[in-house]
């Protein structure tokens, strides 16, 4: 069996060790790393003295894989990459194909591409919230999360075909229109939503215990983010209002009345608490786009022979951070390259500054609120 | 050794001992928490209260020493397939592996790339596929209960059903 | 013979022997897991000469802390062959060493067990008590009333004892800070 | 039954202390049986609860209803592999969980089943549970130390830490009790509650209970107190190496602690095994079953505490409170005689 | 210390708040869904299984264009046929569908002109080995004819309630 | 790229040209779609380029977004490209740059950036596990997705697959 | 008094027998399979790196001292307690200059920031 250099350097490390200092393996699999992140731990007790993220255990060639596929056949890899957020991974790279061919999308289809786009971002953050409460031991916050989680993927079931990885969006515009009733749907998900929310403020923002766990931990400054191109609720929990849907509207956001929920302290807490308000501008995102919706068509005039030309970099705001494709086309119909930008892969620098010095414990819950998706990170 | 061997023995007396220990088994499948990619968050979902897998019993450990089933979850690439053995290689037998997806099964979406060992059934032995991109809870409690079924032949001479 | 005493005898057989695998254990976290051992049988010791709380008090202190504190005392150490779970070697004594650690030894376990055996012999023992006195009363009575000062004193022990603990284990941070 | 037995014991001329051994260990498999039984109707018990909780049914298809759910969860860890890991100090490592059940099942020599039914009613009753309680942190850091394992290693550092700082609350809380009562047997100290609901100790001890149940819940490692375990962070904490049947004698002596301290809670705050109509046995079930329900519910509900909140909870809030409740206890029952 | 206390009391009260939260969700019913006794209903238009439709005579509507299996992603999809001599017609000789492989992603549906292809409402595919997760030709048919049952009340052109052949507008 | 284009630039990034044009006058800077200001830049000329673009004050690119190679086989050359944007809500101060270096698909290596923006550090090691990029300057320059004896780079468009077979296990 | 004693033992012992039985009987299903990958240490699924076993932070220590130090005050406490009701006031301030003692000894403790968890 091959050591990774990680490990030998541990080994080599530990030929002369320090004084009550412990290596610890923290994954691949492990209750708490979201996937198959390893981090590899130098402990003091149960002090972190410092802290090496490994990653690479989830690398499935999406970006080789894309240069073998017609652009239509990349969507549903597309999917795979962030799977907690597969609307948002297609749009940013829908968006660069789409001004690869030049083409226009009816704003029939914006319009609904906004609309999954925020339900994503609301099945994402329940998502978070449920990982990030089994992380510091609440079970049934878990569950509770998950349960709104269902009600949600009904509609969206109802709508795309699929529970999470959709293939919905397509190059000029979207797969199918919304169907009859999709409105009261997702209203009436919206209400029963806002209702939940109250609940899980009660059951856990409230909490002594979680506020005790969280506020002051895993700080990071706000030129630290900047420095290490945090986005997201990472960044915005820094107190930089950086959100694209308001300082780089692409689609219609410009359109919407919402907010940038912003941090404060640059803490776990404060990265909880924008996503948990940004629970309530997607619900809002969503109610002002199902009133204003135009009809239309929902998919635009796309040639038969699909031609990709020059190079183009896309961004989304996805719930996790800043999604970027940057898209090689040499004039055939399959990209020439096709690079993601992924906002965990940059995050997991930031374990190393938030983690140091802090507990196990609040290792855990540092990865949770930063909210990693390893099929994103390591693509 | 045990009393119980894997191969089947005649007689009264072991074989309603086989078959107690074989629903003991089947009953009581505690699977490890081990998520690799989209699937493991569908894996999720079905020990939510939706589908609730507590209800055939299943429970999750995050030790392999006290799980009985492995499910994995997702792609298995070559730098995972180390770690995927060597957990399997300490679970405490009996252990039995459900290929969950697509990639666990032979690659799926992604066979023959780069890096993807093509299922992990060529690092560990499976018991039940379950295909699916991910497979839906439902599917995955499908296969969860064609598991069981295995498990209670274990050891008797039961004839299998036919496969479908 | 009695009941209590056979069970005298038989703890204090095991105990001497338990005792003994202290001293031997080749791994020091056996030789701390049978001192733990032979403490809970002094405290079954006691029991049989009928005195309960001090049973009790023997479980309390000795089995459940002051073991405990061993336990985290191997922990802790930093002497690779104090935590190391293999054997220790044994070397022969020779010279000096078996002067300091093979004769001095057997010259103090004797002298030791003379004056037990002297203080024994010299003790005037009462009586030992019987069925439904209840001891912890007793102590509390002669506690508070006749030996008032020794037990204020022991608080003061007790304070001494829990500062220098402190003073030692803060002393040992600073000196790891200059160190590293 | 006991008169009956010492009659045919005399008949073939056997001693009284025969006759005591022997009954001794008739009690002694009683209460194991019982514990056993508790345990697995607490397993089904806990999941039922949780699911509940949830919105989800729990174990619905072993068994009708899944009542036979513990049954197959029991049969199926007596056959599965018993694992030693490598480089693990066999000896310690197969002892520790014999300590860890010894240890809560001798807390149950004292515990009061009615009035009277107390398997012995020691004079020393409330030093032995503080004594016999101190034990399983021994247990724990055979365990943690015989697996050869880091995340053991640091999951029995925690709980020993944990149990040995939470030790003194909870003995201080006891304490308290033994003070209301004048003596430190239970029997008296159900007795001294007879005679109706103002007469039951939560009153004056309102704190005391606090203190008890709260170093209570952490000296039987449960949520939010579960750090030990902490699935979360310490993947199984001290028995991540224990496999098969001997984890689940860890499993099993948890849930015989938390039976106990239920017990407990019940016997030192609201009146014991007690009441009117029902036969104690039933009141010391419904007693016992209500605290091991707020425990579950608690467990339920919260979330899990950070190891240096666990010490400083410990050392900076029970510990005084439980000194308060001393001073408080003390003049309470100077000042009323 | 008295910054503990206080957080202490604050922790009660917030465990007190929290578990009124859980024991009113405790009485209300249980949302579980009893997997393999009730079902959920799949709703028009999940994409489960790709499979074969026929016409009312029970025919495929295949023409063995392989536009299908162009359009996979994973190339899941192996088809073989014959001209048939007499009517010029190709004939579907096999056509088997890796169901391991496959995505579930519906673009060989919207790439069928025919309406011969549709996404099922099947997804319980698990099997003890690997072959059997190959579908065949006749498998995959006899799941399409299953569905366009007059039970089902599905119209024909949405078999599955996906809109098969040129989703285009 | 000519000077009659850059007069169709939208206001807020004709400071930015400028301030670029003011060191590098050679420099040739094309407008991209959504705005961004696209640039060639050698390698040689890179550290040089990077400081001044992060330190100047009219630039102050704070913000690396991204750090990628493309592999152009037929130009015979692997082309670095750097996403570069500047934080802030308002529209009149924010600009987005994408550098654009080419390198010799032969012993590809460039100066790093992980000194200028410490977010590289992941994405060079990117890079150089996938297209063996050689950054100089990087403090722990190793594979990052793929094991560490892997052989090859698999994004580069000759790469070939060179793993034995695996086969089935069973039990 | 004695035979109220022997209960305790045979608990004990009682307790450590049903242990054994159950491994025992577990003996007679149980598979056994022990081979050198599955006897490896649980590292999360890395081969461990390391001792399993590395020197903790003497910090710990202070822990068990301090209980070492609060149980022996408590062994004073159960005689005080039960004699509380007939010493009375006596008593009880003569045990509240003794807790007051330890009381300073904690205090200290505190402000030294020893009992800081590492």
């Amino acid at each position: 069996m091959a050591e990774t250099a990680v490990t030998s350097e541990v080994k080599q490390d530990t030929t002369t060790p320090a004084e009550h200092e412990l290596f610890v393996n923290m994954g691949p699999q492990h209750p708490s790393t979201h996937g198959v992140l390893r981090l590899l731990l130098r402990v003091d007790g149960e002090r972190v003295l410092s802290l090496k993220p490994d990653i690479g255990y989830l690398h499935r060639c999406f970006e080789k894989i894309a240069e073998r596929r017609s652009v239509q056949m990349v969507i549903p890899y597309c999917d795979r990459t962030d799977y907690l957020a597969a609307i948002t991974s297609e749009w940013a790279y829908v968006m660069a194909a789409e001004k690869l061919m030049g083409v226009e999308v009816p704003e029939r289809a914006e319009y609904i591409r906004v609309i999954v786009g925020e339900m994503q971002r609301i099945a994402s953050h329940l998502l978070w919230f449920g990982t990030f409460a089994l992380d510091l031991g609440a079970v049934t916050a878990f569950l509770y999360a998950f349960r709104e989680r269902e009600s949600l993927f009904d509609i969206f079931q109802k709508l795309t075909g699929a529970r999470m990885l959709y293939n919905y969006l397509r190059v000029g515009g979207v797969r199918n229109d919304l169907y009859e009733g999709f409105e009261e749907d997702i209203l009436r998900f919206l209400d029963l939503l806002e209702e939940r929310l109250i609940e899980y403020n009660k059951l856990l923002t409230g909490n002594r215990i979680f506020e005790s766990r969280t506020k002051g931990v895993g700080v990071i400054t706000k030129e630290q983010a900047i420095a290490y191109g945090a986005s997201g609720p990472v960044l915005r929990g820094c107190g930089v209002p950086q959100d694209l849907r308001k300082t780089d509207p692409y689609s219609v956001y410009d359109r919407f009345e919402f907010n940038i929920p912003v941090g404060e302290h640059g803490d776990v807490y404060s990265r909880y608490v924008v996503r948990m308000h940004e629970f309530y501008e997607s619900i809002r995102i969503i109610r002002q786009a199902i009133k204003t919706i135009p009809g239309g068509p929902w998919l635009g005039d796309v040639p038969r022979r699909m031609k990709l030309v020059g190079d183009v970099y896309t961004r989304v705001e996805s719930p996790r951070g800043e999604v970027g494709v940057y898209l090689v086309g040499d004039g055939s119909d399959q990209p020439y390259r096709c690079h993601y930008r992924s906002p965990c892969f940059v995050h997991l620098q930031l374990l190393e500054p938030m983690g140091v010095g802090h507990l196990i414990a609040d290792m855990v819950a540092i990865i949770g609120s930063i909210d990693i998706v390893m099929g994103e990170v390591d693509r | 050794m045990g009393l119980i061997t894997h191969e089947a023995v005649p007689g009264v007396v072991t074989t309603s001992l086989r078959r107690l220990l074989n629903w003991s088994r089947k009953s009581s499948l505690w699977y490890m928490l081990f998520g690799i990619a989209c699937c493991a968050i569908e894996m999720m979902a079905t020990g939510a209260s939706r589908y609730d897998f507590d209800r055939f019993g299943m429970i999750f450990r995050a030790s392999p020493r006290q799980s009985d089933l492995m499910i994995v979850p997702g792609t298995v690439n070559e730098k995972m397939a180390d770690r995927v053995k060597v957990l399997y290689d300490q679970m405490a037998e009996p252990r039995w592996v459900i290929a969950m997806g697509g990639c666990a099964i032979n690659g799926g979406p992604y066979h023959g790339e780069y890096n993807i060992v093509d299922g992990v059934d060529k690092v560990i032995p499976v018991d039940v596929y379950v295909p699916g991109c991910p497979p839906r809870p439902e599917a995955l409690m499908h296969g969860v209960l064609l598991l069981q079924d295995k498990i209670m032949r274990e050891g008797i001479e039961i004839p299998a059903p036919a496969k479908g | 013979m009695d009941l209590a005493r056979m069970a005298f005898l038989a703890l204090a057989a095991v105990a001497v022997v338990s005792a003994f695998r202290v001293v031997t254990a080749p791994k020091i976290m056996h030789a701390a897991l049978w001192l733990g051992f032979t403490f809970f049988l002094v405290a079954g010791v006691f029991i049989t000469l009928g005195a309960e709380f001090l049973a009790a008090a023997q479980v309390l202190v000795y089995v459940g802390a002051v073991t405990t504190i061993i336990l985290f005392g191997i922990m802790l150490s930093q002497a690779a062959e104090v935590r190391s779970r293999e054997p220790v070697p044994v070397e022969p004594l020779e010279g000096t060493a078996l002067w300091r650690r093979g004769v001095l030894p057997v010259v103090g376990t004797v002298a030791f067990v003379a004056i037990m055996i002297m203080v024994y012999l010299r003790a005037p023992w009462p009586t030992p008590a019987t069925g439904a006195v209840d001891t912890v009363r007793l102590i509390g009575s002669a506690l508070f009333t006749t030996y008032v000062i020794p037990f204020e004193l022991a608080a003061v022990l007790l304070l001494i004892a829990l500062v220098g603990a402190i003073v030692l284990a803060v002393r040992d941070d600073d000196k790891e800070e200059q160190g590293s | 039954m006991s008169d009956w037995l010492w009659g045919l014991f005399q008949s073939w001329g056997w001693s009284e202390s025969a006759f005591n051994v022997v009954m001794g260990v008739i009690k002694g498999l009683l209460v194991t049986t019982f514990l056993a039984v508790n345990a697995l109707v607490l397993v089904l018990m806990e999941r039922k609860v949780s699911g509940r909780i949830q919105r989800r049914p729990g174990p619905l298809r072993t068994g009708p209803r899944g009542l036979l759910q513990t049954f197959a969860d029991a049969i199926k860890l007596l056959s599965k592999e018993d694992i030693v890991p490598s480089g693990a100090d066999v000896a310690v490592f197969v002892l520790a969980p014999m300590v860890f059940f010894a240890a809560a099942t001798a807390l149950w020599i004292v515990i009061p089943f009615g009035p009277q039914t107390i398997v012995q009613d020691l004079n020393i009753g409330l030093i032995y549970i503080s004594a016999v309680t101190g034990l399983s942190v021994l247990a724990i850091l055979m365990a943690g130390w015989s697996s050869n394992n880091k995340w053991s290693l640091l999951g029995a550092m925690r709980s020993a830490a944990q149990l040995v700082s939470y030790e003194i609350p909870l003995v201080l809380s006891i304490v308290a009790i033994g003070m209301m009562a004048g003596s430190l047997r239970l029997s008296d100290i159900v007795a001294a509650q007879q005679g109706g609901i103002t007469n039951w100790f939560i009153f004056p001890q309102i704190l005391g209970f606090l203190v008890f149940f709260t170093a209570g819940l952490a000296e039987i490692n449960r949520a939010p107190f579960d750090l030990p375990e902490a699935e979360s962070e310490l993947v199984a904490g001290y028995n991540t190496e224990y496999s098969g049947m001997r984890w689940a004698i860890f499993f099993l002596a948890e849930y015989a602690n938390l039976v106990a301290f239920s017990a407990l809670a019940a016997t030192f705050f609201f009146g014991g095994p007690t009441g009117p109509i029902f036969p104690p046995i039933v009141w010391f079930l419904i007693k016992t079953y209500f605290f091991i329900f707020v425990a579950m519910w608690i467990r339920w509900t919260l979330p899990r505490i950070r190891v240096d909140h666990l010490m400083n909870l410990g050392w900076y809030v029970l510990i005084p409170l439980a000194l308060i409740n001393l001073g408080w206890t003390g003049l309470y029952v100077v000042l009323r005689g | 210390m008295f910054r503990s206390l206080r957080d202490f009391f604050s922790m009660i009260r917030t465990t007190l708040i929290g578990m009124g939260i859980t024991i009113r969700e405790m009485f209300r019913p249980v949302i579980t869904i009893n997997y393999p006794e009730e079902q959920l209903d799949v709703p028009l238009g999940y994409r489960g299984i790709p499979v074969l439709l026929s016409d009312e005579e029970g025919n495929l509507k295949c023409v063995s264009c392989e536009l299908c299996a162009k359009a996979c992603p994973v190339n899941c999809i192996e088809i073989q046929s014959h001209r048939d001599n007499q009517t010029r017609k190709k004939v579907l000789d096999v056509y088997n569908l890796d169901s391991t492989w496959c995505m579930y992603c519906g673009l060989c549906v919207e790439a069928c002109p025919f309406d011969a292809l549709a996404m099922s409402d099947q997804f319980e595919l698990a099997s003890y080995d690997l072959p059997s997760l190959v579908y065949t030709r006749d498998q995959l048919a006899e799941i399409g004819r299953r569905a366009i049952t007059p039970t089902t009340n599905i119209r024909e052109t949405q078999n599955f309630g996906i809109k098969t052949g040129g989703a285009r507008r | 790229m000519s000077e009659h284009e850059a007069t169709t630039w939208p206001e807020h990034l004709q400071p930015v040209a400028d301030a670029l044009r003011e060191r590098f006058p050679q420099l040739s800077i094309e407008l991209k779609p959504d705005n961004w200001l696209e640039v060639k830049v050698d390698a040689d000329q890179s550290p040089e380029f990077f400081r001044y673009i992060k330190e100047y004050p009219g630039l102050a690119f704070d913000y690396l977004l991204d750090v990628t190679a493309v592999d152009y086989i037929n130009e015979g050359k692997l082309q670095v490209v750097y996403h570069l944007a500047r934080l802030g809500t308002d529209a009149k101060k924010r600009g987005k740059l994408v550098v654009k270096i080419d390198l010799p698909r032969d012993n590809p290596r460039v100066r790093s950036v992980v000194d200028i923006w410490p977010t590289a550090n992941f994405h060079e090691r990117e890079v150089y596990d996938m297209f063996g990029v050689v950054f100089e300057g990087h403090p722990d320059l190793r594979r990052i997705l793929m094991r560490e004896d892997w052989v090859g780079h698999p994004l580069r468009k000759d790469y070939v697959d060179q793993r034995p077979k695996r086969t089935r296990v069973t039990r | 008094m004695v035979s109220a004693y022997t209960d305790v033992l045979i608990f004990f012992l009682v307790g450590a027998g049903f242990v054994a039985l159950n491994l025992t009987l577990g003996r007679l299903l149980r598979p056994h399979n022990p081979y050198p990958e599955k006897l490896t240490p649980y590292e999360c699924g890395e081969v461990p790196v390391g001792e399993g076993q590395a020197p903790f932070n003497i910090r710990y220590y202070i822990f068990a001292l301090l209980f070492v130090v609060f149980d022996v005050e408590v062994v004073f406490l159960f005689p005080w307690a039960v004699v509380l009701r007939e010493l009375g006031m006596y008593a009880l301030v003569l045990m509240v200059i003794f807790l007051f003692m330890l009381v300073d000894g904690l205090v200290y403790a505190w402000k030294k920031g020893v009992l800081r968890w590492v």
